[in-house]
């Protein structure tokens, strides 16, 4: 992890006295190096997600391969969509939930900062453990999706499927803990003057996406125990000789799945919202409706599961109603997409790097968009569901949506965490091959899937019609590899060759380019009171913002918070020159991470019957969980 | 939880006043954002009891009676007697609970003249307390008999759906209680080191409002898993 | 800056390239495309599709085009004018939502319409297929003629066929794209699926697949479709239905070693009236015929195959172990019912759940070592001396290669 | 953990909360309903009833609300509490519902 270590920018060199040693990152609480963490992991990830994506793709190139087995490639495919899903999509939001959404609200760090730690050890060890096995061919194999009673002890005997169950577990309490945080502290630790209605499109979307976590994770968690206990203690739940029905993991499974993907798309949709306005020098167009749109989306998002069980004999009634919903979603996100484009009417359209990826975004995501309703009607389901037209759905979604999303934002937030730009001209190479690449590799899954090629096959005969679809994505792929590699070296060198970045370097609206870039560890040194949704234009460009409402924040909570009005902050300090209390750094989140995962590891050894060592170290884990936990609590928190 | 105050703050002189937008304090945000999620999570448990029900192939069953192959003859498992008696200790816990907190709150107002013993009673935040982890540890002991009862009458977690369902859906509650007995009693000893006062309301009132919560499921569970047939 | 204003209209182009492409080209060359009206099912799809597909392109048109309209036209130029501050526009959202809205409701309509008439019972009359999924083959059972087969399925034109769906172990979903929609077989639950190939489609043969994840052979779970005139079915039916007695054929071929098994149409019809109808060999479509390569270190001396000796390979067949998974109907030691049934394999055109040609030297290799043939399979590895994973070592009651021989004849004279 | 509980003091402080007296009447009126509802599964004619499930059900659901506006203090609390507690409720609610529907354990008939 050394290599994490703090960027050393012009403004780091200019006499900031910060630790940067590895000890410094492992105990740190700071919501921006916990971001920082998050980026470089999730990153990570995501290569690690795409590398078994190129092997799958080689693997398809032509019918019949024998680039890999079949039971590799069932692992591929399974860690794949569980890689990029729980490992990379989800932790690049988080990383951008922790870095951006204080400096957003006006705060000086999250509501709780060794809870926000605690969340990324989580992750990071979870990651580990998802993962590892694959090294030694033992990698979950059930798909992301794990339908029982495949998964069941009686159809994967072997530990595969643990590691999953395990692992997801393990996730989903980092995801829970973030959630818990960033809720309140949205809630709570907003700048006097930031209503809800004042605060950045990001921080909104990534409002509604804690609510989301809140509230689909638990069915997730409870179905996994489910399987957990199916698997070590022999429970009957997906047994089918106990007369179990499998329906029972798929409903649970996808009240969470589909709200999961909105988890997954609206983090990029708020980013979106960022970059768009601001190199369109207009405001958002129809604020408030984005944020009912997003709301409804996310509310919605809780009526639509069994979309992905058309196949499964719901009876006519439960398809037509699931069907509804699920076309009514469509609403809401049209809306979206089209005061996308109405903000970008009539202004002033500069195509930086991360204006493209949005633009990209709105572009691709549309294509997604019109294949998920397509799937939406149950009887032209049945020729979708299970083939490469639905592969080609979610890519496009994922891959085209969030991906894309989030690129927009590294590109667009890059100078504020480093305080150096990211280079243009490899900038510009990326997002190219990147946007063919991408074109390449999943367009011509909509012909394959309807020319009959169904998914997660590892291998398929000559002569079915699909050999020049599946050569084109294979191709496609490699072109993306090309396009990650030259991202990765972007990233890499620019920060320490990247032009200086200033506080502001794009003209932004909202409260995180008033601070210097790299932003100091307490982020504002007086708290800025909002008086307008765009405050930071308020102050430099005020005409932009004259139609707006402008009112300041009751005297009251204004004292309370010793605010000042919104003003740009040239100079930094430490914080204790300025006498502002941070948290200290401590090791214990980590600790009570590790032992949470060691709890959970424990069970493993139950596969080979080994009671008494699993319970030793289960209980051992847990033990040192609580321990730690009363540790943690009852030390000081600043 | 208890967290902060007991080490941090209020003995230094030096307290700094964090500024929060809705005045509320975080804690207390965050452990109403939990309980919503546990709300899904007890959704989703009970769910699947109510799914399973009435589709188990073999007894023992909860309210009807069952015969094996070999004629042996299992009685309707659920003892509501039993259970309705630890219901109301449950019950009778969650009172206590509002009754620690508000003793909390009024602890330092002076004692009116001649106050009776309930009027000083009121005033005792480590005998509510006390009360409530000891109803609480003593609802666990009702699901322990419980639990051990029905391993005895042949019904496990391997038996059959019902028993799978029962035990994760009663279990997972249960371990709801036992976290809660734990968190009072971390309480009690606070108030016994260095007193509970009304400072420290908040820390009291996050726990309560977990018990509460767990009690509230608790309803819920005893009339769809024991009342209804 | 020009190439950009290109870009977005990429995905535009290549749809109505692709679209061009899909309506010039029919049938053979994507065998397996879901538009054909070959049934009423699949006529009902393809119609709601049609609307999906026009509506979904008219978003798609006006969605890009406004998005590269605008980019295009109010691209940053020096001198070029400040940006309006609009904030919002009250009658442009209603626009925009209540557009959509109206589009959806013309697809939801006929969506519901068909959901309900797709759904209904299927029709007095028709024939019912008992479907069993097993990993990683087909069961096929119709209980009007008692007869069950695997992985080859035969129906009649005109008629409705009713498929009942059920599963033995995991969940696998039955699809025959040509044919309309799928259906997942769900454990402890039966399912349905129905249509009526229409008369038009001649005597033709179709792949069906498995589309729901399954585990290791997933890929490899196939079967086959065969729609054939009623008077053919009549045959074919009750032939099958008949217990399966060695038929001696001399001018069998025994060594085929090529892959394909496009064999000269089978002499036997006339010779040996019992025999039912059996879909011609020799008209089976290209993308019916399995291509799949048998692995390398496989082997096996396809020399023996001529001197298989059918009585010989019988007794092989209950030595061997087979008769403790595979019950065929004339031979009354094997009743298992735990493989694929056996009767009148030789029938049949593919083996290992549609992987491979029915001919002697796949056959042989097959019951050699069925598991390097089909990752996982859940056959027991016969041949002496093959590796057996189950064992961890090599397989030392089994089958001589000779032995083999023999058992391809037997199961080669079970017409 | 950044909040200090000696400034808890939320503004909406002053309507108190309920008195001792309160509590000890909603505990009464728990235990009522409680033993209301475990005679009346003792008497086979009301359980014979069509009306049984659906009145236990809201006999429960009514000490649910009891216990949340009062020992949770709902009712005299923070507003916001409401919204973060009745959101997730409905979708809960709703859910269960749902998923009886979807496995016919629950059936409507129109
Ligand atoms: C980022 C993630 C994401 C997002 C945002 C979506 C968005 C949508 N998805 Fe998708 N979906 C997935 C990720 C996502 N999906 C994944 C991962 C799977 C597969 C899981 C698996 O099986 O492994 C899946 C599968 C999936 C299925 C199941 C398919 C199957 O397996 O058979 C369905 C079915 O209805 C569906 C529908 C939709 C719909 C209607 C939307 C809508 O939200 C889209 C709304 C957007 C638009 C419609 C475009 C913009 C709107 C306009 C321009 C207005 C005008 C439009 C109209 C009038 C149509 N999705
Ligand atoms: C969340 C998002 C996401 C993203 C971004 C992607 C990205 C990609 N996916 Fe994705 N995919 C899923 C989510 C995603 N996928 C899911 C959920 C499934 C379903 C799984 C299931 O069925 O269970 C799936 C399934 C899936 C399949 C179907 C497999 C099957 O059904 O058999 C295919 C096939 O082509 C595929 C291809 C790709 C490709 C080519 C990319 C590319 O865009 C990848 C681009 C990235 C790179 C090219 C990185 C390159 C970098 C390197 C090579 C450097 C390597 C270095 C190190 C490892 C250190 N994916
Ligand atoms: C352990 C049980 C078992 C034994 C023993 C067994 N088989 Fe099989 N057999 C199977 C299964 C299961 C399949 C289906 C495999 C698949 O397609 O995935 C199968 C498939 C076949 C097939 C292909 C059928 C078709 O239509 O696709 C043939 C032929 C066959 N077995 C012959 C034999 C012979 C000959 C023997 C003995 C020498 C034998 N089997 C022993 C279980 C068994
Ligand atoms: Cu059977 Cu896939
Ligand atoms: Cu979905």
């Amino acid at each position: 992890m050394a290599s994490i270590a703090a960027p050393t920018t012009a403004a780091y060199a200019s006499g900031e006295n910060e630790n940067t040693g590895i000890w410094s990152w492992i105990t740190t609480v700071d919501h921006k190096r916990i971001g920082t963490l998050y980026l470089w992991t999730a990153l990570f990830f995501f290569l690690v997600g795409g590398f078994e994506a190129v092997l799958i793709r080689t693997q398809l190139m032509r019918p019949n391969m024998g680039f890999v087995s079949a039971e590799t490639y069932n692992q591929l495919f399974t860690m794949h969509g569980t890689t990029m899903v729980f490992l990379a999509i989800m932790p690049l939001s988080a990383a951008f939930f922790n870095y951006l959404i204080p400096l957003q609200i006006g705060a000086r760090d999250v509501a709780f900062p060794r809870l926000n730690a605690f969340s990324y050890w989580v992750y990071l060890l979870g990651g580990i453990f998802i993962t590892l096995p694959i090294l030694f061919k033992l990698a979950p194999n059930g798909g992301w999706f794990g339908y029982a009673p495949l998964t069941t002890n009686r159809f994967s005997p072997g530990p595969n499927i643990d590691f999953w169950v395990l692992g997801l577990q393990i996730l989903g309490i980092s995801s829970l803990a973030a959630a818990f945080n960033f809720i309140t502290t949205i809630i709570n630790m907003r700048a006097p003057g930031m209503s809800l209605m004042r605060m950045p499109m990001f921080t909104w979307m990534s409002f509604v996406v804690q609510f989301l976590v809140v509230l689909a994770f638990p069915p997730i968690t409870i179905a996994l125990f489910f399987l957990l206990m199916d698997r070590f203690f022999g429970t009957t739940f997906y047994a089918i000789a106990a007369g179990a029905d499998p329906l029972l993991w798929q409903h649970l499974f996808w009240v969470f799945g589909h709200p999961e993907v909105y988890i997954l798309i609206l983090p990029a949709f708020g980013l979106v919202s960022e970059v768009l306005p601001t190199f369109s020098k207009k405001p958002l167009f129809g604020y408030n409706v984005m944020v009912y749109s997003g709301i409804m989306i996310g509310f919605l998002g809780f009526g639509v599961w069994a979309h992905h069980m058309f196949a499964v004999g719901m009876g006519a009634v439960a398809d037509s109603i699931f069907s509804l919903m699920t076309m009514l979603i469509g609403i809401p996100t049209g809306v979206k997409i089209f005061n996308w484009i109405a903000t970008m009417w009539s202004g002033e359209i500069r195509f930086t790097v991360p204006m493209k990826f949005a633009i990209a975004l709105i572009a691709l995501f549309t294509i997604g968009g019109i294949s998920g309703v397509m799937h939406s009607s149950p009887p032209a389901d049945l020729q979708q569901t299970d083939t490469y037209f639905v592969v080609a759905h979610f890519h496009y979604v994922l891959f085209g949506g969030s991906i894309r999303g989030i690129f927009a934002g590294i590109s667009f937030y890059y100078p504020k965490m480093t305080g150096r730009h990211l280079d243009e001209s490899l900038g510009n190479w990326h997002f190219w091959l990147n946007f063919i690449g991408m074109n390449l590799t999943f367009f011509p899954m909509h012909f394959s899937g309807l020319l009959g090629m169904s998914r997660r096959i590892y291998t398929y005969d000559a002569g079915q019609g699909w050999d020049l679809f599946n050569m084109m994505a294979t191709w496609g792929t490699y072109l993306l590899v090309v396009a990650t590699a030259i991202f990765v070296w972007n990233f890499v060198r620019s920060r320490t060759r990247g032009a200086i970045a200033g506080n502001d370097p794009w003209g932004g609206a909202t409260l995180e380019w008033s601070i210097p870039s790299p932003p100091p560890e307490y982020n504002f040194a007086q708290i800025p009171e909002v008086t307008s949704r765009y405050p930071l234009w308020d102050l430099k460009a005020p005409e932009k913002t004259a139609g707006i409402d402008h009112s300041h924040a009751d005297a009251m909570t204004i004292t309370d918070a010793h605010a000042v009005p919104v003003h740009e902050e040239t100079e930094r300090h430490t914080a204790k020159e300025l006498g502002i209390p941070m948290p200290y750094p401590t090791v214990k989140p980590l600790v009570v991470a590790f032992s949470m995962v060691v709890m959970f590891c424990g069970l493993l050894f139950l596969r080979n019957g080994m009671f008494a060592v699993a319970m030793t170290i289960t209980i051992g884990g847990g033990a040192a969980m609580v321990a730690g936990l009363y540790s943690w609590l009852t030390a000081p928190l600043e | 939880m208890s967290a902060h105050t007991t080490a941090a703050g209020h003995d230094d002189g030096h307290v700094h006043h964090h500024y929060t937008t809705t005045g509320l304090d975080n804690r207390k945000i965050a452990i109403w954002a939990f309980i919503g999620s546990e709300c899904m999570l007890f959704a989703s448990l009970i769910a699947t009891y109510l799914i399973y029900k009435g589709r188990s192939i073999v007894g023992p069953f909860p309210h009807t009676e069952y015969v094996n192959e070999a004629g042996q003859i299992f009685k309707p498992i659920l003892d509501i007697p039993v259970t309705s008696a630890s219901t109301f200790v449950l019950l009778m816990s969650s009172l206590f609970m509002v009754l620690a907190l508000q003793a909390v709150q009024i602890k330092h107002l002076p004692l009116p003249d001649g106050a009776g013993w309930w009027t000083r009673a009121q005033r005792s935040s480590q005998l509510w307390l006390f009360m409530t982890a000891s109803f609480g540890a003593i609802f666990l002991m009702f699901q322990a008999y419980e639990f051990t009862a029905f391993v005895h009458e042949g019904l496990t977690v391997k038996t059959n759906l019902f028993g799978s369902t029962f035990f994760t859906l009663t279990g997972f509650h249960g371990a709801h209680v036992t976290a809660g007995v734990l968190w009072l009693t971390s309480l009690l000893w606070i108030d016994r080191t260095r007193g509970l006062g009304p400072q420290d309301e908040l820390i009291v009132d996050i726990a309560a409002l977990y018990w509460h919560f767990v009690d509230v499921i608790w309803i819920v569970i005893f009339t769809l898993v024991y009342l209804i047939q | 800056m020009s190439m950009l204003r290109l870009r977005p209209a990429a995905p535009a182009l290549l749809i109505a390239v692709a679209l061009l492409t899909l309506s010039a080209c029919g049938g053979t060359e994507y065998p397996n495309s879901t538009f054909n009206h070959t049934t009423d099912l699949n006529t009902a799809i393809d119609d709601l599709w049609g609307r999906l597909l026009f509506w979904g392109t008219i978003v798609f048109v006006v969605v890009e085009a406004a998005l590269v309209y605008t980019i295009f036209r109010f691209r940053k130029r020096p001198g070029g004018p400040a940006a309006k501050q609009i904030h919002g526009n009250v009658a442009l959202e209603i626009t925009w939502t209540a557009v959509p809205a109206l589009i959806l409701v013309l697809i939801a309509i006929p969506t519901v319409k068909t959901i309900f008439e797709t759904q209904a019972p299927a029709p007095a009359g028709a024939l019912v297929v008992e479907v069993t999924g097993n990993q990683w083959w087909w069961e096929f059972k119709y209980p009007e003629y008692g007869i069950t087969t695997a992985n080859e399925v035969y129906i009649p034109v005109g008629r409705t066929a009713n498929f009942v769906l059920r599963t033995k172990d995991v969940l696998h979903s039955f699809w025959i794209p040509q044919m309309g929609g799928k259906r997942d077989l769900i454990t402890n639950k039966t399912n349905n699926l129905w249509f009526t190939p229409n008369v038009d489609l001649g005597t033709n043969a179709w792949n069906g697949f498995c589309v729901e994840y399954c585990g290791a052979s997933h890929a490899n779970m196939k079967f086959r479709l065969f729609t054939v005139q009623p008077d053919e079915f009549e045959s074919w039916a009750q032939h099958q239905a008949s217990v399966a007695v060695p038929h001696r054929t001399p001018a069998a071929p025994a060594t085929v070693t090529t892959a394909s098994n496009r064999q000269p149409p089978a002499p036997t019809a006339p010779a040996e009236p019992t025999l039912g109808y059996v879909f011609p060999a020799a008209d089976l479509p290209d993308h019916v015929i399995p291509k799949t390569p048998v692995p390398a270190r496989l082997t096996y001396d396809d020399a023996l195959l001529a001197n298989g000796d059918p009585v010989a390979g019988q007794q092989s067949f209950m030595m061997g172990g087979c008769i403790g998974c595979h019950a065929i109907n004339g031979n009354p030691m094997a009743m298992s019912p735990i493989g694929p049934n056996l009767t009148h394999f030789a029938s049949r055109h593919t083996l290992g759940g549609g992987l491979f040609p029915n001919d002697d030297h796949h056959l042989a290799r097959w019951i050699k070592n069925a598991k390097a043939m089909k990752p996982g399979a859940l056959m027991n590895t016969i041949g002496i001396g093959e590796y057996d994973p189950i064992l961890k070592g090599p397989v030392t009651a089994g089958l001589t290669d000779a032995q083999i021989a023999d058992v391809v004849a037997y199961l080669r004279s079970l017409k | 953990m950044t909040g200090d509980p000696s400034v808890a003091h939320d503004t909406k402080h002053a309507h108190a909360h309920p008195s001792g007296a309160t509590y000890l009447k909603v505990a009464a009126i728990l235990t009522i309903i409680t033993v209301v509802e475990v005679w009346a599964y003792y008497i086979p004619a009301l359980v014979a009833s069509p009306l049984f499930n659906p009145s236990l059900i809201i006999l429960s659901a009514a000490k649910f609300l009891i216990v949340v506006l009062f020992y949770m203090h709902l009712k005299y609390d923070h507003k916001l509490f409401k919204v973060l507690f009745t959101g997730p409720l409905i979708i809960a609610g709703a859910t269960i519902v749902a998923l009886l529907f979807l496995f016919h354990q629950l059936k409507i008939s129109f």
